[in-house]
C-alpha cells in the first residue's frame, strides 16, 4: 500500500443494555458532535467532510433504508451519505478504500445498532437465514453457534472450565473500561452456574443485549496532522466470505477468518501475527469464539485455543484489553467497537486498562452465522 | 384502531418515552424450480433429494441451483438420499421464542443423510437430550400436513 | 479539468436479467446468479478471476437480514472479500461507486458489483411506507407517491402544457422500451393515445396517473469494474468511470413545503452542479450523448431533467416537445426505457450506469444510439431526494 | 367455449362463489360487473353483501352496480391465471374499470385466488410427441419397431416404427418387435419428465426391455428428451411461501419528540427551533440538519395555519404498522402553521370532506381527537376554515 490513511478521531456513546431514552438518532449525533469539537473538521464541500459512511441495520432498526433517518445526525444533509450493511468494521476497509482512491481526502465514520429495540435479536437473525430450508427450523446466529461451540470444544479440548475463565477474564478487563456494557466481575463458578442457554453455551457465555454507536474520522496521510498528533494509521484490511449452507463448511475450520488475516497480514507487512501484536480485540460474541477466533488469526496455534487460556495468554497477549464483544457490543457494530478500543489504546488514551507503549494492534470483526464472514484490521501508531 | 399511551421505562429521563410497535410486513418467497422440485418431492414422495456436483465429487442437501464452490449447475443433477442418517452435531434448545419451531428443551441436531456428503440441520426428538450421542442413526419422521418448507419432514427420531 | 484518482477504472463486464413481475422459476440467490453470469460471460472472465464482490439491495423489501450471506451461493463470493452497501434507490449507483473506489485505491483489481431487488416478494408501497418515522411519517406516506412535482409543474407552466408534456415524455420513454429486450413494461403506446391517457390513466396521487408511475420489477444487474491496466489487459472497449458525485438529504417531514429559503437548490441540480464545476463541463447537454435516468415517475423525469442539466425557464419541456430526448435526438433520454419500463429497486440505479456503459460501448442492440457515444451521464435516485451522479467516457482523454 | 391458458372465463365464474371469502368481505355490500369481450366472453355480475356472495351470468349489465370491469376473455383468464400483469393491462388500456376502483382492488382479499384444474401428463400426451422428438440423424440405415407396453392405470400400447430415416408411430404392439418397453404408465412419465432414473429402474426391474438391447440403450438419443408444451409447464408448480413478517419494537420517542408528543396531549404543537438559523422543526428532531447543531428550544406554534400542499390519494396503500388498507381517496396537506415560514410546513391529514373543496393558500384548523395518547392520531386532520 503506496499512501497510508490515518484514524484521526474516535468516539463511542458507552454500550448498554437498554438506551431507550434515546432514538438511534441522538445516539449518533452525541458521538458526531465531539468529533466536530475536537477536530476541528468542517462539512464543507472542498477541504471538510464531503462523504459520511454510517453502518446500521434496516431490520434492527425497523426502517427500510435506515440511513435515511441518519442524514441529519451525521451531518450528511447536503453531502454524501453511503451506508455498509455488515458488521461495521468493513465500514473501514470501505473508508480506507474512498480515501485511498483519491475520492475523498475525509471520510466520517459513524455506526449504530439498538438490539433492544426489537423484541428478540435472535428473531433478526433468523430473518438472515433462506425462507424454506434454515429459518422454519428456527436457526439464529445463538443456536448455530452453539453448534459450532459443540464441534470446536470437541476439536480442540476446550471445556466449559476454559469458557468460565474467558468470560471472568473479559469482566477483569471491562471492569476497567468505562465504556464496557457488562462491568460487573464474575468468578469462575458463576459462569459455570449459568444456565445453559444453548448447549454448550450458557447465559453468561453471550454477550448481552446491547446498544451503541461508534464513529471514527478517517483522513489521508497528507492532511492528517491538520486534526490530531496522534494519528493511527490502518496498515491493513482485508475480509473474506464462507459457505452460507452450514453443512457445506468445515465449522471449526475458520476458513474465512484464515484468508482475511493472511490478507491483512501481507498487506500491513505482518509476518509474524503470535509475535508482532501489542494488543488484539477479537470479536467473541460467545466465549467459546475467543479461542477460535484466536485460532484462525493465527495468534496461537492450531487447537492451541485452550493452551493459551491456561497459560494466561489471554492476559499476556492483551486480549480484548476493552472487555471484548463479550462485555458488550451490539451486533451491527461488533467489529467497529474493536477497532475504536484498538485505536483508543494506540492513542494511548485508555486510562486504567491502558497497555503500555502499545504500536501495534489487531481488531477483527464477524458477520454471519457461526462466522460466515470474518473481517482483520491491522492498526499502527507510526 | 386504539393505540396504547405512550410509556416511560423509568423516571429518570424526562419527556423520554416508548411507542409499542411492529415491523409488520406481508411477504411471498419463491422456492424457484429447483427448490420446487425438491419440495415437492419433499411433500408428495415423502423423499428427500439433493444435488451433485460432478465437478467436485459432493452431493448436497439442501438443494441449490450452483455449487458454491466451482458455480457449476447442478439444477438437473438431482440423487435420491436416504431418509436415514448420521447424527454428526446437536445443541440443546433452552430458550423460547417466537421463531423457535418448538418450546424449550428441544434437540437442534446437523444429521448427515445416507448418500449426501453435507449434513442437514433438522429437530431431533424421541430422545432425552442427555442421551444424545454423536454418530447415532437416526431417520426422518414426515409431517403430516405440508406446510411447503423443510418442516414436511416434522423431526429426525433415533432409529 | 478533473477530479484527482489513484487509478482510472474501466468497466469490462455488464450483465442483466430481464426484467419482470414473474420470477417464480427463481430464488433470490439464483436470479442473482444470472446477472453474474452474463457479467463473467460479457467480459470473458471466470469466478475465479474476481478478488472482490460488492452486494446491495434493500432489507426490507425481501426480509432477509444480511442476505448477502445467503447470496453467496450466487454471486459466488466464497472465499473471497466482500462488501455490502445499501443506500436505498440509489444502491446501485453506491455499488458503482464503491467498485469504483475499491479498484481505485489499489484494494483490488477486479470487483464484481451485483444489485437486485425480487418486488414480487414483498409489499413495495408498504416497505416504501416503511421507510417513514414510526412516530410520525409512517401514517402519512403512501409508499414513494407524491403528486406535489405535478402540481408544482402544473402552476408554474400551466395544466394543458404540463400535462402534455409529462405524458409526451411517457410515450417517448416506451418507445424506448419497446426497443430493449430486457423492460419489464413496453406497452407499445402511440403518440394518438396521448389525449386518451390524459384523461383515462386512472390517478394514483393528484396528477400522478398509474401510466406515469415506474413498475415494481423483479431483476438483477452486475457489472465488472478492473483497473486501468487490467481493463486494457481484458477488454477490448472498457468504459471509464471518470467521477461520481452523492449527495443525500435529511428524511421526509418537510419535504414537500416550500424551498429552503436560502439554499434555494435541489439536491439534484446542487450535485450536477458540484460535479460539473470539477470537472470543466460548461454546458452538459451539448458535452453529455446520454443520459440515463432514475425516473421513478414521467412527472419526476421531466422535472429532474431541468435539475441535472442545469436547465432555466421551461427549457426541459421544450427539449421534450422538440422530440430532442428521443434516441437520435440532441440529448438522448433514457433509451433503454428508463425506470418507468424497469424498477427492480436495488439494481435499477446500477442499471442506469449498465445502459449507458452498454451505449458507449456501442452494445446496446436494439436501442443503440446512431451516433457515436463518447460522454455519458448516469443518474440515481433514493430516500428523500437523494441524489448520485456518475460520469463515463469512451476514451481516457479528460 | 374459448380457451385461453387452458381456462375458459366460464371455469372461472362457475367457481366464483366457493372462492368467496366472507372474513374478507366484511362490511362490504357491493356489486361487481363484468362486461367481457371476445370468443368466450359475456356479462357477469358478482353481488358482495351481509358475508355472502352471489355470481350471475347476465345477459345485459345491471343498470346499478359499484364498479364495473371492461376487458377482453384473453385478459381476463391472463390475469386471473397469473399469466398477464393486472397492472400492466390495466396500463396499457386492456383493462378498464368505471366506478369504486378501490371494491376491484380488494377482491383479491373477497375471493380466494382461481387455481386451474390440474392436468397431469399422461403416458399418452407423452407417446404422441414421440413423431416430433425424432432425431433422424440418429437413426440412419435402421429398420426397426419399438414397442410400447404401459400397464397400469393410464396404461396402453404402442409401436413406433422407424424405417429410411423416418418414423411412424401406431397404436397397438406389433408382432416381432425389436425391442419392446414394458413399463407402468406412471413410471413412464416419470422417467420422461426425470423424475426417475433410467437405471435406477431398470435395475429395480420397474422397466423391462425386451429384445435388441443395444438398440434400447441408442434410443435416449433417437428421441430427444421430452419437454412439456407451454400449457403443460403452465400447469408446472412453484412452490411459494406467503407470510407476514412480524416483530414488535420498541420505538423511542427520545426527549425532543417526547416533548411534542405531551404537547399534542395537552392540544398543542410545539416546534423546536435551531439556534443557530432559527428554523423551526415539526416535528421537532434532535439536529437542525442544514446547521448540524442541537436545536433544543421550543416554542408553541399554530395550531391553525395555512394549506401548502395537498397530496390527494386514490390507491391504496396498507398500513404498515397494523396492516390495515386505507379507504380511498384520502388527502394528507402540508400545512404552514400560524408562526412558521418558508419550508417549516407540517404534515398531516385533510378531512375527507374537504379534499376536493381545499386547496394551497386556505386556512386549515386541527380537529383534535377526545382521547390524545401522545401520537400522530391526536390530531384526526386538518379541515378547512369556513
Amino acid at each position: 500500500m503506496g499512501k497510508r490513511v490515518a484514524v484521526c478521531a474516535v468516539e463511542q456513546t458507552g454500550f448498554f443494555t437498554n438506551l431507550w431514552q434515546k432514538r438511534f438518532q441522538e445516539m449518533a449525533f452525541d458521538i458526531v458532535e465531539p468529533i466536530i469539537r475536537k477536530t476541528g473538521v468542517t462539512f464543507d464541500m472542498a477541504t471538510g467532510i464531503r462523504n459520511i459512511i454510517t453502518c446500521s441495520d434496516d431490520v434492527f432498526d425497523a426502517r427500510t433504508i435506515s440511513d435515511n433517518a441518519m442524514t441529519d445526525a451525521v451531518g450528511a444533509h447536503y453531502r454524501g451519505e453511503e451506508k455498509v450493511t455488515m458488521d461495521g468494521i468493513n465500514a473501514i476497509g470501505y473508508g480506507l478504500a474512498c480515501v485511498l482512491s483519491g475520492h475523498d481526502d475525509i471520510i466520517l465514520i459513524v455506526g449504530h445498532c439498538k438490539e433492544s429495540q426489537s423484541e428478540s435479536r435472535d428473531m433478526v437473525t433468523n430473518l438472515a437465514f433462506d425462507p424454506f430450508y434454515y429459518r422454519p427450523l428456527g436457526l439464529d446466529f445463538k443456536n448455530v453457534a452453539a453448534l459450532q461451540a459443540r464441534a470446536y470444544m470437541n476439536k480442540s479440548g476446550v471445556t466449559d472450565e476454559h469458557l468460565a475463565k474467558v468470560v471472568v477474564n473479559s469482566r477483569k478487563n471491562a471492569a476497567l473500561n468505562p465504556a464496557a456494557n457488562a462491568r460487573e466481575l464474575l468468578t469462575e463458578e458463576q459462569v459455570l452456574k449459568s444456565p445453559m442457554t444453548c448447549d454448550p453455551i450458557r447465559l453468561l457465555h453471550e454477550y448481552p443485549v446491547s446498544d451503541g454507536a461508534v464513529a471514527m474520522l478517517l483522513v489521508c496521510e497528507e492532511r492528517a496532522s491538520e486534526f490530531t498528533d496522534k494519528p493511527v494509521w490502518i496498515s491493513g484490511f482485508a475480509n473474506c466470505m464462507d459457505s452460507y449452507f452450514l453443512g457445506d463448511k468445515d465449522l471449526v475450520g475458520n476458513f474465512s477468518l484464515k484468508k482475511a488475516a493472511e490478507r491483512a497480514y501481507r498487506k500491513a507487512g505482518v509476518k509474524n501475527p503470535a509475535e508482532e501484536f501489542d494488543l488484539v480485540e477479537v470479536n467473541d460474541c460467545f466465549a467459546y469464539q475467543t479461542p477460535m477466533w484466536l485460532e484462525g488469526l493465527g495468534l496461537c496455534g492450531e487447537g492451541k485455543g485452550s493452551a493459551l487460556i491456561d497459560g494466561g495468554g489471554l492476559k499476556t497477549c492483551n486480549v480484548n484489553k476493552s472487555g471484548g464483544m463479550l462485555a458488550g457490543n451490539p451486533l451491527m457494530i461488533g467489529g467497529l467497537a474493536r477497532a475504536a478500543e484498538a485505536v483508543i489504546q494506540l492513542r494511548g488514551e485508555a486510562g486504567d486498562r491502558q497497555v503500555e507503549g502499545a504500536k501495534k494492534a489487531l481488531a477483527h470483526g464477524t458477520t454471519g452465522a457461526a462466522g460466515q464472514f470474518h473481517s482483520v484490521l491491522v492498526l499502527d501508531s507510526e | 384502531m386504539a393505540r396504547q399511551k405512550l410509556r416511560q421505562k423509568d423516571d429518570k429521563h424526562e419527556h423520554c418515552y416508548i411507542r409499542d410497535g411492529k415491523l409488520a410486513l406481508p411477504y411471498q418467497y419463491f422456492a424457484g424450480r429447483v427448490g420446487s422440485r425438491f419440495l415437492i418431492a419433499l411433500r408428495d414422495k415423502k423423499q428427500i433429494l439433493g444435488v451433485k456436483c460432478e465437478k467436485c465429487n459432493r452431493v448436497f442437501v439442501p438443494p441449490r441451483q450452483r455449487c458454491e464452490r466451482c458455480m457449476e449447475d447442478l439444477s438437473d443433477s438431482w440423487v435420491e438420499l436416504s431418509d436415514t442418517g448420521e447424527l454428526t452435531n446437536y445443541t440443546v434448545v433452552n430458550y423460547e421464542d417466537k421463531h423457535l419451531p418448538r418450546k424449550p428443551p428441544y434437540i437442534l441436531a446437523m444429521i448427515k443423510l445416507g448418500g449426501a456428503d453435507t449434513p442437514l440441520p433438522h429437530i431431533l426428538e424421541g430422545i432425552e437430550p442427555g442421551k444424545v450421542e454423536l454418530g447415532m442413526k437416526v431417520k426422518a419422521v414426515f409431517a403430516d400436513e405440508t406446510t411447503n418448507t423443510i418442516l414436511d419432514v416434522d423431526h429426525f427420531e433415533p432409529v | 479539468m478533473s477530479h484527482k484518482r489513484n487509478r482510472n477504472v474501466g468497466i469490462i463486464g455488464i450483465g442483466q436479467t430481464q426484467y419482470s413481475s414473474h420470477r417464480e422459476d427463481v430464488n433470490q440467490p439464483e436470479m442473482i446468479n444470472e446477472a453474474v453470469r452474463f457479467a463473467l460471460e460479457d467480459a470473458g472472465l471466470t469466478y475465479d478471476d474476481i478478488d472482490c464482490v460488492v452486494h446491495g439491495n434493500m432489507e426490507l423489501f425481501e426480509m432477509v437480514h444480511q442476505p448477502d450471506l445467503w447470496h453467496t451461493i450466487g454471486t459466488g463470493a466464497y472465499g473471497k472479500d466482500a462488501y455490502r452497501v445499501t443506500t436505498g434507490g440509489t444502491t446501485g449507483a453506491t455499488l458503482v461507486c464503491a467498485a469504483d473506489n475499491l479498484v481505485a485505491s489499489g484494494m483490488y483489481d477486479i470487483v464484481l458489483a451485483v444489485g437486485f431487488e425480487k418486488l414480487q416478494e414483498g409489499h413495495t408501497t408498504g416497505g416504501i411506507t416503511n421507510m417513514a418515522d414510526p412516530l410520525w411519517s409512517r401514517n402519512l406516506q403512501t409508499g414513494a407517491l407524491t403528486g406535489a412535482t405535478a402540481g408544482a409543474m402544473i402552476r408554474e407552466f400551466g395544466e394543458e402544457r404540463a400535462r402534455r408534456a409529462a405524458m409526451k415524455l411517457r410515450i417517448d420513454m416506451d418507445k424506448h422500451a419497446m426497443l430493449n429486450p430486457n423492460s419489464h413494461r413496453s406497452f407499445g403506446l402511440d403518440y394518438d393515445q396521448l389525449d386518451d391517457l390524459m384523461e383515462n390513466s386512472p390517478k394514483l396521487v393528484g396528477e400522478l396517473r398509474l401510466i406515469h408511475m415506474c413498475s415494481q420489477s423483479d431483476g438483477a444487474c452486475a457489472m465488472i469494474f478492473a483497473s486501468e491496466e487490467k481493463a486494457k489487459e481484458l477488454s477490448d472497449k472498457p468504459v471509464w468511470i471518470r467521477d461520481h458525485i452523492t449527495i443525500h438529504r435529511e428524511e421526509t417531514f418537510n419535504l414537500f413545503g416550500k424551498e429552503d429559503a436560502e439554499r434555494e437548490e435541489t439536491t439534484h441540480r446542487f450535485a450536477a452542479r458540484k460535479l460539473f464545476e470539477r470537472n470543466g463541463i460548461d454546458n452538459p447537454v451539448d458535452y453529455f450523448d446520454v443520459f440515463e435516468m432514475y425516473d421513478p415517475s414521467s412527472w419526476w423525469g421531466l422535472d429532474w431533467l431541468r435539475e441535472f442539466m442545469l436547465l432555466e425557464g421551461d427549457e426541459h419541456l421544450k427539449m421534450v416537445e422538440n422530440d430532442e430526448l428521443k434516441i437520435g435526438g440532441r440529448l438522448p433520454l433514457n433509451p433503454s426505457g428508463g425506470v418507468v419500463a424497469a424498477n427492480p429497486i436495488g439494481a435499477t440505479a446500477m442499471v442506469r450506469v449498465a445502459e449507458a456503459a452498454l451505449q458507449i460501448r456501442g452494445d446496446a442492440g436494439g436501442h443503440q444510439i446512431p451516433s457515436e457515444v463518447k460522454h455519458a451521464l448516469a443518474s440515481g435516485f433514493g430516500g428523500t431526494l437523494w441524489t448520485v451522479l456518475t460520469m463515463l467516457e469512451k476514451d481516457l482523454d479528460w | 367455449m374459448a380457451e385461453y391458458f387452458g381456462t375458459t372465463v366460464d371455469d372461472i365464474f362457475s367457481t366464483q362463489t366457493e372462492r368467496f371469502r366472507p372474513e374478507g368481505a366484511e362490511g362490504v355490500d357491493a356489486v361487481i360487473a363484468y362486461d367481457i369481450s371476445g370468443a368466450g366472453g359475456g356479462r357477469w355480475m358478482v353481488a358482495i353483501g351481509g358475508g355472502k356472495s352471489e355470481t350471475k351470468k347476465l345477459d345485459s349489465l345491471p343498470a346499478e352496480f359499484t364498479a364495473k370491469m371492461i376487458t377482453d376473455a384473453e385478459t381476463f383468464v391472463g390475469m386471473t391465471v397469473g399469466r398477464i400483469d393486472g397492472m400492466e393491462a390495466f396500463q396499457a388500456g386492456r383493462v378498464r374499470a368505471e366506478g369504486d376502483m378501490a371494491m376491484l382492488l380488494r377482491l383479491p382479499q373477497m375471493f380466494t385466488k382461481y387455481v386451474p384444474p390440474k392436468k397431469p401428463i399422461t403416458a399418452r400426451d407423452i407417446i404422441e410427441t414421440a413423431v416430433d422428438r425424432f432425431q433422424p440423424q440418429y437413426a440412419q440405415e435402421l429398420d426397426v419397431t419399438v414397442g410400447y407396453d404401459f400397464t397400469g392405470k393410464g396404461g396402453g400400447q404402442w409401436t413406433a416404427v422407424i424405417k429410411d430415416g423416418k418414423c411412424t408411430l401406431e397404436e397397438g404392439l406389433r408382432d416381432n418387435l425389436t425391442v419392446s418397453n414394458i413399463v407402468s404408465a406412471e413410471d413412464y412419465v416419470d422417467l420422461m419428465l426425470g423424475k426417475l432414473d433410467p437405471m435406477v429402474a431398470f435395475g429395480s426391474g420397474r422397466l423391462k426391455l425386451v429384445g435388441d438391447m443395444e438398440l434400447a440403450m441408442k434410443l435416449p438419443k433417437i428421441f430427444a428428451k421430452f419437454v412439456p408444451s407451454e400449457e403443460a409447464e403452465a400447469v408446472e408448480e412453484l412452490i411459494v411461501l406467503k407470510k407476514i413478517i412480524s416483530v414488535d419494537m420498541e420505538y423511542s420517542t427520545g426527549p425532543v419528540m417526547g416533548q411534542f408528543f405531551e404537547g399534542l396531549m395537552e392540544k398543542k404543537i410545539l416546534a423546536n427551533v435551531c439556534p443557530k438559523c432559527g428554523r423551526k422543526q415539526l416535528p421537532p428532531r434532535e439536529v437542525c440538519a442544514p446547521c448540524r447543531c442541537r436545536a433544543d428550544e421550543f416554542v408553541e406554534v399554530g395550531p391553525g395555519g395555512e394549506i401548502t400542499m395537498i397530496d390527494d390519494t386514490y390507491y391504496a396503500s396498507p398500513d404498515p404498522l397494523t396492516g390495515e388498507t386505507r379507504e380511498t381517496p384520502y388527502g394528507s396537506l402540508h400545512v404552514l402553521l400560524d408562526g412558521c415560514k418558508d419550508n417549516e410546513t407540517f404534515w398531516h391529514m385533510l378531512k375527507k370532506n374537504d379534499l376536493f373543496d381545499a386547496q394551497p393558500g386556505d386556512r386549515v384548523r386541527p380537529v383534535w381527537a377526545d382521547e390524545r395518547t401522545g401520537s400522530v392520531n391526536d390530531i384526526l386532520y386538518f379541515e378547512k376554515v369556513r
